[in-house]
């Protein structure tokens, strides 16, 4: 049975080591801290300028200078420091970031990404995604498979504007694991269940 | 010395607006944005601006009130998905917008007041942002060629300063108002708090007061685009 | 959590000490200077190093040290005029010496840190500086193209640290400190003070422990190089 | 008479306009601080990373972590605010400094400073100079008119490696005040008993 949005989180969060700094995205990858492993601590990074990110406030808690990436309202940590955005960027650019889970739209065999627009509908823009995926350290996609119409979001080519030419390492589906290797994509891991038929039909990217 | 600090918005605001011009503000959403001085360029009418800020607001907040009366002729953003006005006008052709990448746009800014007029990036490599800019291959790897930006005027929202313009931001309130700061020709600040000279440590400053031009105390509503809560 | 905090100086730069690598250092004259760490290096005996470092010290302090003991090959320097050992090992062809104007090797350090390969400035155009340099013009005027610095490491001297490796520093021993920090694929840092995680303000952080990869509590004798005073 | 070098500082002061943010250079220029008429305030900055420079300590005050660009032992103010040496260059490549007041070893008709270096003899490198001359808003030099052998320091061309090219605004030596203009040196005002003849007799540079 393919994995459903928290054991994808749940996952995901298996890729963590202790000591590291991250970033997590908007969406699924934001409930990879509930799955934090055990003896593994690592300090959220949210680019608007904040280390230690802490959780959601209590209705008592919340306070307008404090929010993060996505806007909403959050809380600090003991180990938490702020920083302008400059510097916040700085620190991403510069490969002090081990790792960013993000999602993503398309994610391309060569590992190229698209997950800032759709030309045509609404442009929101790409916020600071294009430089999380050109300056962390690992770039880890947590997306479902398939889009709506059940087409694989894993191509051969993007066919959507990129957010960053050869970033993506290592794609966490509902169906398993998937690293981002020459010639194409290595099966590192399958959900329960899922076996290599059901892949390899819902699957566009070429397998190796 | 020549004093900072003025009695309103407005008066801060002073023989400084123009229509066309450029402006740079702070703020990140609806976070630490420049409430009062927006305000008062709203009352001021100064139209065909270009604006270069993370976000556009929200509809009737933020630099969505400057959308609202068409005073903004472009912006230079990196996401803009809270703003329907904002979206309504770009699809039909009446506001330009030029996307750049949330830390692209910091840098930017940094780097227009420190006095840098480009500054290579990987950011963007081989994507619709690296159209029309110089690629320059240093170890290996491409990185593309990106603009200091110098503003004619910066709006800033500051927690606390001091009288000679020495400025402390709290918590993610900081965001793109202090390299908003430095690339203005003019900085305008706004605060919550003016406190006197001598009781902010100086080891403490976030913005030093060599940035601030003019200074106002405002009334600050700090509108919550997300209020996300836990239980007790 | 992995822990940051080491014993010594010499514990702390275990395993990351090799002949021939790149250290980048902060410290102005003799104030902010790592010293427990650059002792540590003398004793260590790594050689052929390259430095980059606004000064090289004097005689016997600070990277002086490394100096007698012939452990240098290489500085990127603003000003060395303070050590005679200095100028009689780059006479002789001993050492070699890469002048940097002061706020280059600053933005040098700060870009490397901040993955910027590569950025143009005004300073030192039409002079020594510039020979060898790409010049572009941006609106008018010529600007040189410097490169980023990343150093193999960053030693580093702060005030106090918490447990996770946020620093602030004090006065101007803050200097080149948090550049040099930023710019080192590792960095030491050594302080006067470690207190526990939370005892620091957020707000109030000059450096994230992001940049600091190892910590130890230092003894500092933070020698005076121009003690200048005037009747109480 | 020729101005000393009080003289000459106090006459550098008056340089200074009311608000400004001001870079004094090593030397005579340090002087000028003694001279800031009345009314007139400014907040010096010491290019190692301070805004708002006080005197020299007392005894007591004498701090390691507190010093000046010349490595001197200083004070603080109650508008001091400190900073790291890349913010601090920032601020003065960004042209926020309104004037730097700085020493020569030759000023040339055209602006050309040299002042950190000859050649051969001991080098002890530009420090922060070539930074100042290149992004303050305005640069002075306060120097003798001519060197110990009675040659012009002003020059046609400069003789020696350059700190900066085209920088210099305004000359002031002892003799009196110069400044650089379409063609060569316009002299704005005389020492007193200083006669154009003098001038002209110790002046290499193109008088207009």
């Amino acid at each position: 049975m393919p994995w459903d949005r928290n054991e994808m989180a749940a996952r995901a969060a298996q890729e963590l080591q202790d000591g590291w700094y991250v970033n997590l995205g908007i969406g699924i990858p934001t409930l990879v801290s509930n799955y934090i492993p055990d003896g593994i601590e690592v300090t959220l990074q949210s680019e608007n300028g904040m280390l230690g990110m802490g959780p959601f406030p209590t209705e008592d808690e919340i306070d307008a200078d404090l929010i993060n990436a996505g806007k909403q309202t959050i809380t600090e940590l003991p180990q938490t420091a702020y920083f302008d955005s400059a510097t916040s960027f700085g620190m991403i650019r510069g490969g002090k970031i081990a790792m960013a889970i993000l999602g993503a739209m398309e994610v391309a065999e060569n590992g190229d990404l698209a997950n800032w627009m759709i030309p045509g509908k609404l442009v929101k823009g790409m916020g600071g995604a294009m430089d999380l995926v050109a300056g962390v350290g690992r770039v880890v996609v947590i997306m479902d498979h398939a889009n709506k119409k059940g087409e694989s979001k894993l191509l051969k080519e993007c066919t959507l504007p990129l957010t960053g030419k050869s970033v993506v390492d290592r794609i966490i589906t509902g169906l398993g694991v998937f690293d981002i290797v020459e010639g194409g994509l290595k099966v590192v891991e399958l959900a329960p269940e899922v076996d290599m038929e059901m892949v390899n039909s819902m699957t566009e990217a070429t397998l190796v | 010395m020549a004093k900072k600090i003025y009695g309103s918005a407005a008066e801060a605001l002073d023989g400084l607006l123009f229509d066309g011009m450029f402006i740079a503000a702070g703020g990140f959403g609806l976070c630490g944005i420049p409430e009062n001085l927006i305000s008062a360029i709203v009352a001021n009418g100064a139209k065909d601006l270009t604006i270069a800020s993370n976000n556009a607001g929200v509809d009737d907040f933020g630099l969505g009130l400057l959308l609202q009366t068409r005073q903004v002729k472009k912006m230079l953003s990196s996401y803009v998905g809270e703003n329907d006005t904002f979206m309504q006008q770009y699809l039909s052709g009446e506001l330009e917008l030029e996307f750049n990448p949330q830390g692209t746009l910091a840098e930017r800014m940094r780097a227009g007041g420190a006095g840098i007029p480009g500054f290579y990036t990987k950011t963007g490599v081989g994507t619709v942002i690296a159209e029309g800019k110089e690629v320059k291959n240093f170890d290996g790897q491409d990185y593309i060629l990106e603009r200091g930006i110098v503003a004619d005027l910066s709006i800033v929202k500051a927690w606390k300063a001091d009288e000679t313009g020495n400025c402390i931001f709290r918590k993610t309130a900081r965001n793109f108002n202090p390299p908003a700061a430095m690339c203005g020709k003019t900085c305008v600040v706004e605060v919550e708090e003016i406190v006197p000279t001598g009781s902010l440590d100086p080891d403490l400053i976030h913005l030093p007061g060599i940035y601030v031009n003019r200074l106002i105390k405002g009334d600050h509503e700090k509108r919550i685009e997300q209020r996300t809560v836990r239980a007790a």
